[in-house]
């Protein structure tokens, strides 16, 4: 309800009796609106969220659309198709590392070390793909860094029964130490990566070409963009339409009500963990292979604690979590295009998706319930 | 009925640092029976069937199935040997539906990898008809209530193919009407061929449901008797028999004025169900009243209530004549009320303080331990010595950490903190539980030696041969009401009676 | 009281153990050589002239001012033979030390990297007289005490930018995207050396033709390195039609390269040439850092005590210490010559090129 | 919007990581936080912190001698001369001292903000709270510091100074009280806000001090650099050149907040409260202590200890800060090492800050040469270091489980035996 309000508030905002000077305002609130949906779907309430989730979509709309002509800035406002795909790109790192927080922190262990894991996939994919000459290599490379690095996470959580946040903190540290560490040892201070690498190719749907709108957001995206949807569709349906999913989340909620019907809830927890390294390292390797082409130190820049906080923000569902990457997303691609309205204001919209977190964790918008027995390290009888 | 045993435990023993809790126990079930494991908190009931569900492994003893001897060596075997628990703390997971909770590592799936909720929801539906249970498959557990979650629990083990089914305790959680209906229930499944063991220490309902009845007391068989012939007393003596009485020498009391008065108080438990209901009691200066009843009849809820560790529903709580109701634990400390409570290692004690912290977790934050907020740990320490000297507590110093002491030193501590603060009221929960003879006879005598100083005593114990020792007047709480009102003179029997809901008719619970 | 200490003693221990382990080996590296460690380093070294280069946070392999300032150093190694060594600062903390450090060891030059040197350079330089100090993109003037043992190393940086957006500024004119006629251009971060860049090119690009529209977006990445931060801010201006993106932004720019190449346009390289990158970076607006150090290295060697300082030592096109790069074969031989013309127009002084940003852009 | 349904006690009164009822779970699980946090308190004070970084450099010298092929006790050897801490040997040549000297400066100037940081993750640690927010609580401070430093000309000195630094320090205390208040009223895991705040002031932080944000300096309108701290605010030195980056007295202000932590911690109601919460929150409640109003209280005292090491590091050496620095520095992050590691107590911080204030000024440029060990691979390697220390520090339960395992096989024995 909140949300719908919020919606057209941002819209009447934009609207020429008020005619706010800048986009600002609108978008803020239309994204305020926006996140208030993502939590009201995730929650169940669909009917509202979505009409929230639109009510935020017109009053974002209208609020560039109005400034926009009332300011004549015509060529430099948003191209709506690249605000989206910038979007899409932004979200799809975030994508792949929250699914895969998704399914550690669903099996009941805490990943704030999905940073670290993301980081692995980065140098990983792009070193495999260099040596192979294949980025399929090399994201299979990165999957097993990932994944490796996150088998340390399991064996400290779950078998050591240590502290899964202090775990976290250490698997970050250690990832930038590893990744920084083989990276200059490797390609040394001077040449950077080399160039030339194989990337993970783009894919052209050509009979889009001339479809109003979908052609130039969807017409040409990178492969790791389409398989960011299919893992998102698949890990749905892992988790909430089969056995396995069932398990995870039961192992998650209640390990013991899980370990007397039989279910090994170490197995269970290994192998959500590892899979979330996995999942976190193919996040890393489309930035790193995906789209940029090469490496830097610390490339990730956080992207792993923004992809923990839509999944809290996503409910720990996959469609909420994939709906706040894009909020995400979204927020960051407009923080480069504000600019144009208040130069020195875009560093402060960079702030965005951390507020709205902070916002959803004091259940201002909604309250996120988390797995039960998240962070409980399980102790056999 | 065959009368071949589908099961047999055999000189089951089962030890824990410090504890037998099982002592050669043997026990055979027959196919259609209900077996009831009749005993006390502690006797020893619930170690034994998760012997039996593979949850401990026994030090001793064997298990028979049908006649052949297996090791059982997880929940998981058990489940395919046809064996299915009810736990008393439910293993059902809140957040998802009945037929997910009944399914789990079970599932039916369609093409091979997909979860099929359809097939899953019809499996439930059948059961549910076929057992008369009602209850809806898409249900979320958390929305549903506490007897149809035991509907769910027994239909897990149905839809699992159990022949033999453990109740642990399972009218603990229950109205009154829940449990005839599940009596119902239990009475269908032993039609069917169901063998059942069922675990109470409700006198009145294993009367009702059981073909058999064995009794355990401190880890041992008692015996096992058919239910024909069996008496509320008969069972009552055996289990609650002892060998020998500790008597407390004490004078007689002389109540004085009133200290602390409820009145229709009214609680509500973790889950927001009613735990005390309209309770209203009157403890005077200098005598101890004892509330004797089976353990999760409302006791911990009463106790928190009166010392603002939990919000009261309705009702009015008089500390000394001043109404205090919902003040909070820092406002009842001040006014007097101490608390000694029945968890120490939990609540009573933080277990990584120094004994002489420990002992100033109520006035830390006044002279003369500390001044403008700044803390004298020498008059902590110099507290602390004299405490210890007094209450002859042994195996550490001030400076020793609680969780170094041994169970009854702790409660020692506990005591002689809660004492030593000379409340008007004292609270004491379980004050001697776990612990041996030496230190309950000292707590006992020490409990007395306060009332003869004038406090108002609450007694609140499982025990009730300490509730009879001890109390100058004793209420019986069962499920959240006072039942009755006794004194001293009492027979075991009969408290025994009254605290397992049996002497009386049942009213309908609102 | 006991278990009060016992970590104390163990932290205790533990420095004694980090002790014991560094004494172990003292002897035999003494035993390895005289350079092992940097106190020996202190050592009279004959007089013989030292260089030192102070790097400012980004690394060496920033692809831009400490990549080439280190390319110089290397160079004044291997042809002046002349003993140098390169300090890497990577924290605010670290500037100050690694100049004094330098300094202390016996460095006769030491040059310091990044506008941000100012500051502590003019507390070094006036601790160090008898040590020469320079410093590249730092202007003598803000080095605060004015002190005569600091030159500045500046460059015209707007000079390169603006032959750069003169070349973009043809390419669009002559293969406009949707009728529009755009360049781009992308910042990491808005500071004096980019701003210059930024100045020159918008400059340029409106000489090739009044029409054209010139973005100008910052990628915000202090850290230079965040490349997919700068390819989303150069895919944003060639989605609006930006037919030439002109990166100014050292690693984190190489995301600028990458977009161009990814979507069909032009892009430029900043500082060194990018043009080994690929046929799709149109040029590169060079600032030769490398030339900067090395000759800044060669006269103070050369000089001796009458190396001065006290001023700044311009780099501009006409001493060849700014340009731009290879240009790609696949725009017409005319243009490059177009573009000699025009850089024969600066060196004579027919052309100023502004070093600021009109009002109201970028 | 549907109210979401709340737990009946408040969830402020649970351990950090449960938002729901213990029953809900079953009760019956392994140690919650709290007991963790015991454990952790306890666990052997000797050995493992000295096990911990033993074997932490022993992986660190391995990795260096498979990639590198250089010894890599040279390379350590190196790292600590480099710290100045042989500054302490009597042994050198006064040539040597000089230097050593003057790096010990720098690795005690290091040290003085790690010390800092390394107590705000302590404090919330020993009320059971992991605040991961230390480096945010630091630019916050740092912006404050800065700001007041470089204002009111006129102000005498001594004044000014403290001034910057009380409300730097309140700043510090305010920006994680937020953290502390969500997790006080609403529950809201203190782990998950306190990354969040970090990035906030992140950005605020790079917004004030870029070309034409609201601290920038008007003197140099062409620098993303803030204004100058007043002359007269700048902190003494008192060991090297105070133009060049010498050894403030801020390193007594820290050693002062060492022994104030002690004395919070052990001579205070308040420190008495903050550690029953944090050893156990129900007996806690129990004892009529307000649980919220701690955590609350512990966070913002947290923060304030890293809004303190901002202060001083702006008074002290920096006196400026650039846009540049607010995203680079990693001052806060280094703390929950130094944390861990020095278990939480007081001593223990003061030598795990010196241990990391060591390997940061040793394992730089201008102290390793080149020869011995790349300098560039060095920064990367104390990284490595830095994790597998938390890593272990983290795993350090695992001694005591098996030391108490030991014991129970032991007894276990000595009754079979009888």
């Amino acid at each position: 309800m909140v949300g719908i309000g919020l919606g057209l508030l941002a819209f009447w905002l934009a609207l020429p009796p008020l005619a706010a000077r800048t986009v600002l305002w609108p978008i803020l609130v239309g994204i305020l609106a926006a996140a208030a949906g993502i939590w009201t779907v995730s929650r169940g309430e669909r009917r509202i969220g979505w009409g929230a989730l639109a009510a935020a979509a017109l009053g974002i709309g209208g609020g560039i659309l109005a400034t926009r002509s009332s300011l004549g800035n015509l060529d430099t406002v948003v191209v709506w198709s690249t605000l989206l795909g910038a979007t899409l790109r932004f979200a799809t790192p975030l994508t792949f590392a929250a699914i895969g927080g998704m399914f550690s922190e669903r099996s009941g262990v805490v990943n704030i070390g999905l940073e670290g894991m993301m980081l692995m996939g980065a140098f990983f994919a792009l070193w495999g793909a260099e040596r192979s000459g294949s980025w399929a290599i090399g994201l299979l490379v990165a999957m097993a860094a990932g994944g490796g690095l996150a088998l340390v996470h399991a064996f400290f959580a779950i078998h050591l029964r240590a502290d899964q946040i202090v775990g976290g903190t250490a698997i970050n540290f250690l990832a930038l130490g590893i990744t920084g560490y083989l990276f200059i040892d490797i390609y040394g201070t001077e040449r950077g990566t080399p160039q030339g690498i194989p990337a993970i190719p783009d894919v052209r749907l050509s009979f889009l070409d001339d479809v109003y709108f979908l052609g130039p957001v969807f017409g040409q995206l990178n492969l790791m963009i389409w398989l960011s949807f299919v893992v998102l569709v698949v890990s749905y349906v892992v988790m909430f339409r089969t056995p396995i999913g069932l398990r995870i989340r039961s192992v998650g909620e209640h390990p013991r009500a899980a370990d007397t019907v039989g279910i090994s809830v170490y197995r269970i927890r290994y192998a959500s963990v590892v899979l979330s390294g996995v999942l976190a390292a193919l996040g890393g390797a489309y930035i790193s292979i995906g789209f940029v082409g090469s490496f830097a130190e610390n490339m990730t820049a956080g992207r792993g604690f923004i992809a923990l906080a839509a999944l809290i923000f996503g409910g720990w569902r996959p469609f909420g979590a994939f709906a706040a990457a894009l909020l995400f997303g979204f927020s960051s691609a407009l923080a480069q295009r504000l600019p144009v309205y208040s130069e020195s204001g875009a560093l402060l919209f960079q702030s965005l998706p951390y507020v709205l977190t902070l916002i959803a964790v004091a259940g201002v918008i909604g309250r996120s319930i988390p797995p039960a027995a998240i962070g409980r390290p399980y102790r056999k009888q | 009925m065959d009368e071949r045993p589908v099961l047999e435990l055999r000189g089951i023993t089962k030890r824990f640092p410090g504890v037998v809790a099982n002592d050669g126990v043997s026990l055979d079930l027959r196919r259609g029976e209900v077996h009831a494991l009749l005993g006390e908190n502690g006797a020893g009931k619930s170690t034994l069937m998760n012997v039996l569900y593979g949850l401990y492994h026994p030090d001793e003893g064997e298990i028979r199935l049908a006649g052949e001897p297996v090791r059982i060596g997880s929940p998981k075997e058990a489940i395919e040997r046809g064996i299915g628990m009810v736990h008393q703390h439910f293993m059902l997971i809140p957040v998802m539906s009945v037929a997910e909770n009944i399914v789990l590592a079970s599932e039916p799936r369609h093409a091979g990898l997909l979860l099929d909720y359809d097939a899953a929801r019809e499996r439930v539906r059948e059961l549910s008809r076929t057992f008369r249970f009602a209850v809806d498959p898409d249900e979320r557990i958390e929305n549903i209530t506490v007897g149809q979650q035991q509907r769910v629990e027994i239909m897990k083990a149905l839809y699992r193919n159990a022949d033999i089914l453990i109740l642990d305790e399972p009218t603990a959680v229950l109205t009154p009407q829940e449990a005839s209906e599940l009596f119902a229930i239990l009475a269908t499944l032993k039609d069917e061929g169901m063998s059942i063991i069922f675990i109470s220490h409700k006198l009145n309902e294993v009367l009702e449901i059981a073909d058999r009845i064995s009794v355990l007391r401190r880890g041992r068989l008692v015996e096992t008797v058919p239910r024909e012939g069996a008496t509320e007393e008969s069972l009552a003596r055996s289990m609650v028999g002892r060998e020998v009485l500790l008597r407390v020498e004490k004078r007689l009391a002389s109540p004085g004025e009133p200290l602390l008065e409820l009145e229709g108080l009214h609680v509500l438990d973790d889950r927001g169900l009613a735990a005390v209901r309209d309770v209203s009691l009157t403890v005077r200066a200098g005598e101890i009243v004892g509330l004797a009843g089976v353990d999760a009849n409302g006791q911990s809820e009463l106790i928190d209530a009166v010392c603002g560790l939990r919000s009261v529903h309705g009702g009015v709580v008089r500390v000394a004549g001043r109404a205090v109701t919902g003040a909070n634990a820092r406002t009842m400390l001040d006014i007097g009320v101490g608390h000694i409570p029945e968890d120490r290692q939990r609540r009573g004690l933080v277990l990584d303080f120094s004994l002489a912290e420990n002992i100033a977790l109520h006035d830390y934050a006044k002279a003369p331990d500390s001044r403008f907020g700044w803390l004298f740990p020498s008059r902590l320490l110099a507290r602390a010595r004299r405490l210890l000297r007094e209450y002859d507590v042994r195996g550490g110093g001030p400076q020793t950490r609680a969780s170094a002491l041994s169970g009854g030193n702790q409660q020692k501590v506990v005591i002689a903190r809660e004492v030593d603060r000379n409340p008007r009221v004292l609270l004491a929960a379980q004050p001697t539980r776990g612990l041996d003879v030496g230190a309950i006879e000292f707590v006992h005598r020490r409990l007395v030696e306060e009332r003869d100083e004038g406090r108002a005593i609450l007694l609140v114990s499982l025990e009730l041969e300490e509730v009879l020792s001890l109390s100058d007047r004793i209420l019986v709480i069962y499920e959240g009401r006072i039942v009755g009102e006794f004194t001293p003179a009492a027979s075991e029997e009969e408290l025994g009676i009254a605290m397992t809901g049996g002497g009386r008719r049942e009213e309908v619970a609102a | 009281m006991k278990r009060r200490l016992l970590p104390w003693l163990t932290m205790a221990l533990s420095a004694t153990a980090l002790v014991a382990v560094s004494v172990a080996p003292a002897r035999t590296s003494e035993a390895a050589g005289p350079s092992a460690t940097p106190a020996k380093a202190t050592a009279p070294a004959g007089g013989a002239f030292k260089v030192a280069l102070v790097t400012d946070i980004g690394g060496l392999n920033d692809r831009s001012f400490n990549f080439l300032a280190n390319k110089g150093r290397l160079r004044v190694q291997n042809e002046l033979g002349v003993q140098t060594r390169v300090f890497i600062t990577t924290t605010a903390a670290d500037r100050i030390p690694n100049l004094r450090t330098a300094a202390q060891q016996g460095y006769d030059l030491v040059i310091g990297v990044g506008f941000l040197m100012a500051e502590p350079l003019s507390v070094v330089a006036k601790a160090f007289p008898n040590t020469k100090f320079a410093g590249v993109d730092v202007a003598w003037e803000t080095v605060k005490g004015g002190p005569k043992n600091v030159r500045g190393l500046l460059f015209k940086e707007q000079e390169a930018g603006y032959l750069a957006g003169y070349l973009a500024g043809l390419q669009v004119v002559r293969k406009p995207a949707q009728g529009e006629y755009v360049v781009g251009a992308v910042g990491a971060i808005k500071i004096p050396p980019i701003v210059r860049y930024l100045a020159g090119y918008y400059a340029g690009a409106r000489k090739a033709d009044p029409r054209i529209k010139v973005l100008i977006n910052y990628a915000q990445d202090s850290t230079f390195s965040d490349q997919a931060k700068c390819k989303e801010q150069a895919l944003n201006q060639i989605a609006n039609n930006a037919g030439v993106v002109f990166q100014v932004a050292g690693q984190c720019g190489l995301g600028v390269l990458s977009a161009a190449k990814e979507k069909g346009v032009f892009g430029i390289g900043v500082d060194a040439d990018q043009g080994y990158i690929g046929p799709h970076v149109l040029t590169s607006a060079i600032k030769k850092v490398d030339v900067a150090v090395f000759l800044t290295a060669q006269a103070a060697k050369a000089q001796g005590s009458r190396f001065r300082g006290g001023y700044n030592a311009t780099f501009s096109i006409k001493n060849s210490g700014v340009g731009y790069g290879r240009v790609t074969t696949r725009v017409p031989k005319s243009d490059v010559a177009k573009v000699e013309a025009i850089r024969k127009q600066i060196v004579s002084g027919k052309i100023r090129v502004p070093a600021n940003l009109p009002a109201g852009v970028g | 919007m549907s109210e979401p349904e709340r737990p009946q006690e408040g969830d402020a009164e649970q351990a950090p990581g449960s938002q729901v009822p213990a029953e809900r779970t079953g009760g019956d699980y392994a140690p919650s936080v709290a007991e963790r946090l015991a454990l952790f308190q306890r666990a052997g004070g000797i050995a493992t912190p000295l096990l911990t970084a033993a074997f932490a450099f022993f992986v660190g010298g391995l990795v260096v001698l498979v990639t590198t092929g250089k010894n890599p006790l040279r390379t350590y050897q190196a790292i600590f001369d480099g710290s100045g801490l042989n500054w302490l040997f009597p042994w050198i040549t006064s040539e040597e001292r000089t230097l050593a000297a003057f790096n010990l400066q720098y690795t005690l100037l290091l040290t003085t903000p790690l010390i800092l940081t390394g107590l705000a993750v302590a404090f919330a640690f020993r009320c059971g709270m992991f605040n991961i927010g230390g480096q945010g609580q630091y630019t916050v401070g740092a912006v404050v510091a800065v700001w007041v430093g470089s204002s009111f000309a006129g102000m005498a000195g001594v004044a000014h100074a403290l001034l910057a630094i009380v409300l730097a320090v309140l700043a510090g205390a305010l920006w994680a009280g937020i953290a502390g208040l969500l997790k006080a009223t609403v529950g809201a895991h203190e782990v998950i806000s306190t990354i969040m705040l970090n990035w906030i002031a992140l950005w605020v932080g790079s917004f004030l001090f870029t070309l034409g944000g609201p601290l920038q300096d008007s003197d140099q309108p062409g620098v993303p650099v803030s204004g100058s701290v007043q002359e007269g605010a700048k902190l003494l030195v008192f060991w090297g050149e105070p133009e060049l980056q010498g050894l403030h007295i801020g390193l007594f202000v820290a050693i002062g907040a060492l022994v104030a932590f002690w004395v919070m911690l052990n001579r205070t109601t308040l420190g008495y409260e903050v550690r029953a919460v944090g050893f156990n929150p129900e007996a806690a409640r129990y004892g009529g202590i307000s649980v919220a109003r701690n955590y609350f209280l512990a966070m913002a005292i947290s923060g304030a200890f890293a809004g303190l090491a901002a202060s001083l590091d702006v008074l002290g050496w920096q006196f400026r800060i650039s846009e540049t620095d607010v995203q680079i520095s990693q001052i806060g992050f280094i703390g929950i090492a130094v944390a861990l590691l020095g278990r939480n107590t007081a001593v223990g911080i003061g030598f795990a800050a010196l241990l990391f204030g060591s390997l940061l000024n040793g394992a730089s440029t201008r102290n390793l040469d080149p020869e011995i060990f790349k300098p560039e691979l060095a920064g990367n390697l104390t990284l490595l270091i830095q994790g597998l220390i938390v890593l272990f520090v983290g795993a350090d339960v695992l001694v005591l489980y098996l030391w108490q395992l030991r014991r129970r096989v032991k007894l276990r024995v000595a009754r079979a035996g009888t």
